[in-house]
């Protein structure tokens, strides 16, 4: 095989300097019945060539040179080139966790770069170093406000990434976490009396996401108002991170649980992206996660490396804050890339150009259908409701390779035939065009 | 002479943060013309509304290219050389599947895109299904986990979901006391108290504190198998059987996979659900921590309870999403997973082959075996038990000179190598464990071998030398207290730029 | 405490030759089935077959991985820092002309497919072709050339060729003692001999002496403008007019249009024919050496002469290949150039724009003047004229400690720089000769500063700690000597493997 | 602009140190008059996701995705995915030629390994670290000769590419070297006798390819006969490489002018590619191009370094071998991953797989056109002559997104409707049988 670095002869040496005879001798203490006779049921070995083959076919047939008016989750925006050749070097996608400082030293540094970046724009004063993802860190956030405040339930807000509620469910559910869900209101927002009326003094944590689910931005400090008045935490979800460059950041929250895929990261069918949770310093000690502190070296140097491990399994195990251990640092990384190529001005460039092409999109859906929840701000994402079923559009704008908004009515029946356009910086005016003339036929 | 000659020194890039190195004006990005009016946020967002993005870097597309060059310089990867990080798997990291993980199609597809621009995916998915449940010799899985440790909670809930439908959950987990540490970690976060199971002389699970332990109240055992010693289970089918007769599930960490594919199937011998870690077994990079990707496969009688979606095929020969599973556990994450780990454990599966495969347990079998051969009575061996993929030694013939298995792991950087894992697992004090992987040549493990028995050498002679290492990075021996006494875990603008070093 | 800021040092892997890893039996390859009969080599070549490939290394992929990893890491690139080499315009190499030059319709086109499928690479041609005239102010070009001395070559036969239709190539070429040595190799292998012009006191063209020299045997002055000394030569209108009155032609080396793009245009004063060197000021890498790219621009008399083919625009408006030019010099090079190395420098241009292009000629020009003002006292500046992109010290001052350029330039190794040009130019005894270009940040350039002004310190203080660097490198002053008198120029199986160092 | 790492702050800040007042003092050598008033008329800067565009439309419209039975010294071989994640570290490709050879024994070490596998593969005994290409190591492989022999004339044999030897023209001319052209025979072959008869003691070399421009293997040790005889060098140019692998090297020969395209190098339009000379030790010192050498640092420590430099033009000008200065390094480098992935039996098999396959549509073509040159052993070339235009089936092919043979009315009129086709191990047998379909039509 050839990523096997051995030859035959050498394999025969190694087994005598052993001193066994085959290298079956060395499975013996696999009972003979349990090993597998003959070759297993799988693809014969292929060739690099026909790898690449096989993987350009299915390429082909996975939608490439689409575009798409998808987001809810998962964001179309430009990567830089710069991103892919620096984290393909080996010595970043081939390392391990830096748990090794001496050896680790630009994995623990880009990562400090990460967390402070991760800060400066939540406006939090504490990130980690990665989570799975946003809906992950979902659950992660409202177990983390349980610890922080001794109790236990979470009030959250339906209009939270459906599929980040559903992995809190599943989670809280063997955790005891009793959820209370609160609706929204005709501008898109959470209805605010709803959810104070839900939040009591059993109420670890109001979860609210901003820019919501709709793409509509939330009331973020009424929201902790609500939430701080009962002694419960306010946590924030977002999920397209590029918000962040011109939408006010959620400083009134105490979590905030975040999806980085929006900074640099492929929307790759689903994963991976990067999680990333952020807080208040006094929380530190009960977030889950890795994170890199600076510090100092033998002769006085600076330097980083993981800190405040006594949080994770690897040390307290079932008293840690998590059973969390792989995180995804690469992806992190990518992140960090994305964000050091934009800065300070470019992301809210960026996100300007995001804003301006869904205004213009809404405007133009707008003359045509009936756009939802107007009465509040939104970023770069918007809900048309049509007389026709959103599918029927869908189907006829897949024929001109122009994949459309997200119908709503697996998630949101209650808004009848409502889609989830969303317009990133690389959507063009034409295709806006194009896609309003279809769903006004 | 210097006894180091797989390594030596050279000249290397010092760096600040990019914080240090940014000012305002430099940039490194460009947008296309606007081709819509623009908005003005103030007036479009109103007081929701953000105008300072306080201390986000300013530099240009140079600068980037050379501080992250430069970072990376500093770090050490499976490209660099042997990294013998056990229970880590720390195998060569194919380039064809970074090819076929970033093809447009694949990279840029989003996972709400219909399901006939989607079916290239979805058959890479269930292909690959395929080949985890063949591997494994189990019947159905999820490959939902994004790695090993929510896949371990993802197979407990699948437990507990079993459970409850036949009308308990059950009140615990055993957990054998060589576990790595998600194992307890996420027995908990599944709402089970951890019991703990003594491991007996051979570094094995103790049969019969098993059967002690046993009873209506567990609902599974976690074991790793090989175990964290490296070890094989010999008695796996009677394990199974013990907690079957009680009507406890054995759940099986499959982090040591490793030492099986091809040769050992844990579904022909009890095993009830399990994950893999694709980051391991599979080939898919670390990445410095991360991404992985920890599917789980099962038994026929776990699969209604699956995460949603699974892959189904329609009458029509698509392929598609079924959320329609009334049983199911829930999601344990948003879409499908870690897709693009997927593709590259896939790609990996290909270009092995069955006798591939094979050959690659084989091979890293008789690498363990080999330097455990070569490097017995250099060091302790606390278990004589024979090893599969790893082996584990202990500090024990050094901590009368003072030297600590951390420290011998810190004098083999000096020698060109990563250490070892120091810290894990538990039950031996004062481990050395050590998983070479497939991927090691001979010559690579003869001069690991030659380090390290020049430490041990070095650990007679000259204690200060050990006990002072490395010497050769840049940095050295970090204050770890003071980084956890006193976090800093944020650049701020007060502090004073820190001078080159 | 170490004045040196940049850089410290840090373990570094070794590694032996590809061919002292390679074993029988190892392999890194695997071709598909073969879908036709297998032919027999021996049967189908008879005596013609060959049977064996001798010491053609045997490893596998991780090996190869590893192997020029290792091997990369012991270089200095522009990403790892400045690279002040003068006269190579070592700047910034823009990733995104890799992902262009790489895309499948260019990176895999044949040279020969129909050009109905090549409309794309002609049309990069076409466009680069009307960026370059525009840029040098010229009428026409040739972008066949492979390198910078390939496009001398060409252009000096354009000159030729152009002379040899007004009855007479003649016999001589001038070229200035500052020149490069490509320029007088080109001069002779063009069929020309070479006469010296002697540089005046501020380092141009001596106008008496060009007046003295230039006669009816004279076929054209190689110019470089910037000058090898970074000095303009603001005769060039002067210089032009003496060549023409004689029927001379002027040629422009423009290895330095670094400091001209944006700014001047050598056409617009009497330049006739030049070339430039894209892998210099059009940011296309220089890869250890190459590949380049030299594309050649000329005036409209000079147009007929070009090597065959050269693009044009069909009556139905699409681009072809005229391979039709009677008067043609023919080809310097089969197929069309280097394209891929075409396709970096569009790219290049389009992410400048014009004012991109004048803003990168002015920071490349305000660095060289930077760093001259700032050293200026620290080492002996031959000539005072001002500078444009470079800027040339002599190690003069510090000759009386024995020190030579060559040592300052080993020593700048310690400090974390790539050494400046020593060998050149040749006017200048003890040249530094210093290009920063404009991919340097402030920062880098005064710690380039502070790293020469620390050396100027040392030679007084320490003459010997700089007559001895590198200290900090795996390797350092090698016997270049012995390598020249008794050269080793490939490895042989029956030398004994040395020692891996 | 952002590939400049500086503010204008910083420039101000930097021009007052220097003691001018604006940029433009420091122009002020070049006179005014002759310095560009306003903006250069080009493209307008273009963001890094248009420029991405603009040459993924360029890539569309050149044949991206059309199946090549084109070679004629530029062939389609798989390029193993490693050669450019290795040659893409910023190590290898932002590194100057190594002049210093303490921060560059990665780029000489790996030169070293060059040169020793291109004297193993073609059985020589020194070989250069690259040319521009094969089609320019012709001229200087003449040259070279002229140079070793203290003779001038060449004796070119038709069936050499035809343009290396419009490029040997070029240089030729006016290089004072007499050309003298030998034809070929009906098996492809060049005819000895008349080469016999062309050779004279005014001859420097003959020069020869073998796998020649129609796929045929030339009788080396016979022209070298012939050459030798006469006090003349033999020259053997090589342009498909990985003939080599199953084709005896030209050990005959006293010069070896190679293209190494074929190790890996993408086809590109025609390049860069890169060249390669090779010859016997004792002609070293006449050889053109760098050369890297062997030797010790002053601990003793092998290292490498370029060497026998007092034959290049830096040293000698215009007394040099050669006027070439930069050369194509990094491809180089290419080829040497290639050759190390490929290997001992890789390369071996490699070639089988490429004659195996020219011999299958061969002898499919012969069904049903005439195939010239069968007298003599081929290697994956193979020359068709069809009653219709090829052209005109190129044309038919072109629809189905594939590109036939090359036509050779242009080189060769006497072959009449003659084409050139290639096959390697990436053709198929489903393309050679529907390419014999339209042939046959
Ligand atoms: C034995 C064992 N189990 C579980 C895990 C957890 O896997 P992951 O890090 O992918 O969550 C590890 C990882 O190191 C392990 O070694
Ligand atoms: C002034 C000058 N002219 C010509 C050349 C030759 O260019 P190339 O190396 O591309 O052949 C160089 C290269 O260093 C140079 O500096």
């Amino acid at each position: 095989m050839r990523y096997l670095p051995k030859s035959d002869a050498e394999r025969g040496l190694m087994l005598r300097e052993i001193g066994v005879r085959t290298i079956d001798d060395l499975f013996a203490p696999i009972p003979a019945d349990f090993r597998v006779k003959g070759d297993l049921n799988l693809p014969r070995a292929f060739a690099e060539s026909e790898i690449v083959d096989y993987f350009r076919q299915r390429s082909a047939e996975n939608g490439a040179g689409y575009a798409s008016f998808l987001g809810a989750g998962a964001y179309h925006h430009y990567r830089p080139v710069v991103i892919d050749s620096l984290i393909s070097r080996g010595e970043f996608f081939t390392a391990y966790t830096p748990y090794q400082p001496e050896l680790a030293q630009g994995t623990l540094q880009a990562i400090f770069e990460f967390q402070t970046m991760i800060c400066e724009l939540t406006g939090m004063e504490v990130a980690n170093a990665s989570m799975y993802d946003g809906s992950t860190a979902t659950p992660e956030t409202v177990m983390m406000a349980a610890r922080v405040t001794g109790r236990r339930g979470a009030v959250v807000a339906r209009s939270v990434h459906p599929e980040y509620r559903e992995v809190l469910a599943t989670y809280a559910r063997h955790q005891g976490v009793p959820i209370t869900n609160v609706g929204f209101l005709e501008n898109g927002r959470v209805d605010l009396k709803a959810l104070e009326q839900a939040v009591n003094d059993t109420t670890a944590c109001v979860l609210i996401q901003s820019p919501n689910f709709f793409g509509t931005i939330e009331d973020v400090a009424a929201a902790a108002d609500i939430a701080h008045r009962k002694g419960a935490l306010l946590v924030v979800a977002i999920s397209e991170a590029v918000s962040l460059g011109i939408v006010k950041p959620p400083v009134e929250a105490d979590i905030v649980g975040m999806e980085a895929q929006s900074f640099g990261v492929p929307p790759g069918f689903g994963g991976p992206y990067a999680g990333v949770i952020a807080t208040k310093e006094k929380f530190v000690r009960q977030m889950p996660g890795r994170l890199v502190g600076e510090t100092h070296d033998k002769n006085g140097k600076r330097a980083f490396c993981l800190t405040l491990t006594t949080r994770e399994q690897h040390i307290r195990r079932e008293k840690a804050t998590s059973n969390i251990c792989t995180n995804q640092a690469l992806v992190a990384l990518m992140a960090t890339v994305f964000m050091t190529v934009y800065g300070r001005e470019g992301l809210k460039e960026l996100a300007k150009h995001n804003l301006s092409k869904a205004a213009y999109a809404a405007g133009e859906f707008g003359k045509r259908a009936k756009v939802l929840f107007s009465g509040a701000p939104r970023f770069n994402e918007f809900v048309v409701q049509t007389k026709e079923d959103p599918k029927a559009i869908n189907d006829r704008l897949l024929e001109k390779k122009i994949v459309g908004g997200l119908p709503l009515k697996k998630f949101y029946p209650e808004l009848g035939n409502a889609a989830l356009w969303c317009c990133t910086e690389m959507t063009t005016r034409a295709q806006i065009d194009a896609v309003v003339k279809e769903v006004a036929q | 002479m210097s006894p180091i000659r797989k390594a030596t020194t050279h000249v290397n890039q010092n760096e600040g943060l990019i914080f240090e190195k940014s000012s305002p004006g430099k940039y490194a990005w460009k947008l296309p013309e606007l081709d819509v009016p623009e908005v003005d946020p103030a007036k479009a967002l109103g007081a929701a509304a953000r105008s300072d993005l306080g201390n986000m870097p300013e530099v240009s597309e140079i600068e980037i290219i050379r501080h992250f060059t430069r970072l990376s310089t500093w770090n050490y990867g499976v490209d660099t050389g042997l990294y013998p990080l056990g229970s880590c798997t720390m195998k060569y990291n194919p380039r064809v599947n970074e090819v076929a993980s970033r093809m447009e199609g694949l990279a840029g597809a989003h996972p709400y895109q219909p399901e006939k621009i989607s079916q290239g995916a979805l058959l890479i998915m269930k292909v690959l299904s395929k080949c985890l449940t063949e591997i494994t010799g189990m019947d159905a899985v999820t490959l939902q986990p994004a790695a090993g440790a929510h896949g371990e909670l993802t197979g407990i809930l699948l437990v507990r979901a079993y459970l409850e439908s036949k009308g308990n959950p059950r009140q615990k987990i055993l957990i054998p006391d060589s576990a790595h540490g998600t194992n307890p970690a996420t027995a908990a976060i599944a709402g089970y108290a951890v019991e703990n199971l003594k491991s007996n002389a051979a570094g094995m699970v103790d049969i019969p504190s098993l059967v002690a332990q046993t009873n209506e109240d567990v609902a599974a055992l976690m074991i790793t198998n090989p175990n964290t010693l490296g070890v094989f289970e010999r008695e796996i089918a009677k394990i199974a059987e013990i907690l079957h007769a009680k009507g406890a599930l054995l759940y099986m960490d499959g982090a040591n996979m490793n030492a099986l594919v091809g040769k050992a199937r844990p579904g022909d011998r009890g095993v009830d659900v399990m994950h893999m870690n694709l980051h391991k077994t599979f080939s898919t990079p670390h990445g410095g921590g991360g991404p992985g990707s920890g599917p789980v496969v099962c038994k026929q009688i776990l699969e209604p309870f699956l995460p949603v979606p699974v892959i189904v095929t329609r009458p029509n020969d698509t392929l598609a999403f079924d959320y329609e599973r009334p049983r199911s556990i829930g999601r344990v994450r948003a879409f499908y997973g870690n897709f693009g780990m997927l593709v590259r454990a896939l790609a990996y599966i290909m270009a092995n082959g069955p006798d591939g495969l094979r050959q690659t347990t084989e091979d890293a079998v008789l690498n363990a075996n080999y330097i455990r051969k070569k490097l017995q009575g250099y060091y302790d061996l606390p278990y004589s038990t024979p090893s599969m993929h790893e082996v584990v030694f202990s500090d024990h013939l050094q901590t009368k000179n003072g030297i600590k298995t951390g420290d011998i792991a810190k004098r083999l950087i000096d020698y060109g190598f990563h250490p070892y894992t120091v810290t894990f697992p538990l039950i031996v004090h004062g481990a050395l464990m050590i998983e070479p992987t497939e991927s090691e040549s001979k010559e690579e493990l003869d001069l690991l071998i030659d380090a390290m028995r020049s430490i041990a050498e070095e650990c007679e002679r000259d204690p200060k030398l050990v006990l002072e290492a490395p010497h050769t990075t840049r940095v050295s021996r970090l204050d770890e207290v003071t980084a956890a006494r006193k976090p800093v875990l944020r650049w701020k603008p007060r502090q004073q730029p820190a001078a080159a070093d």
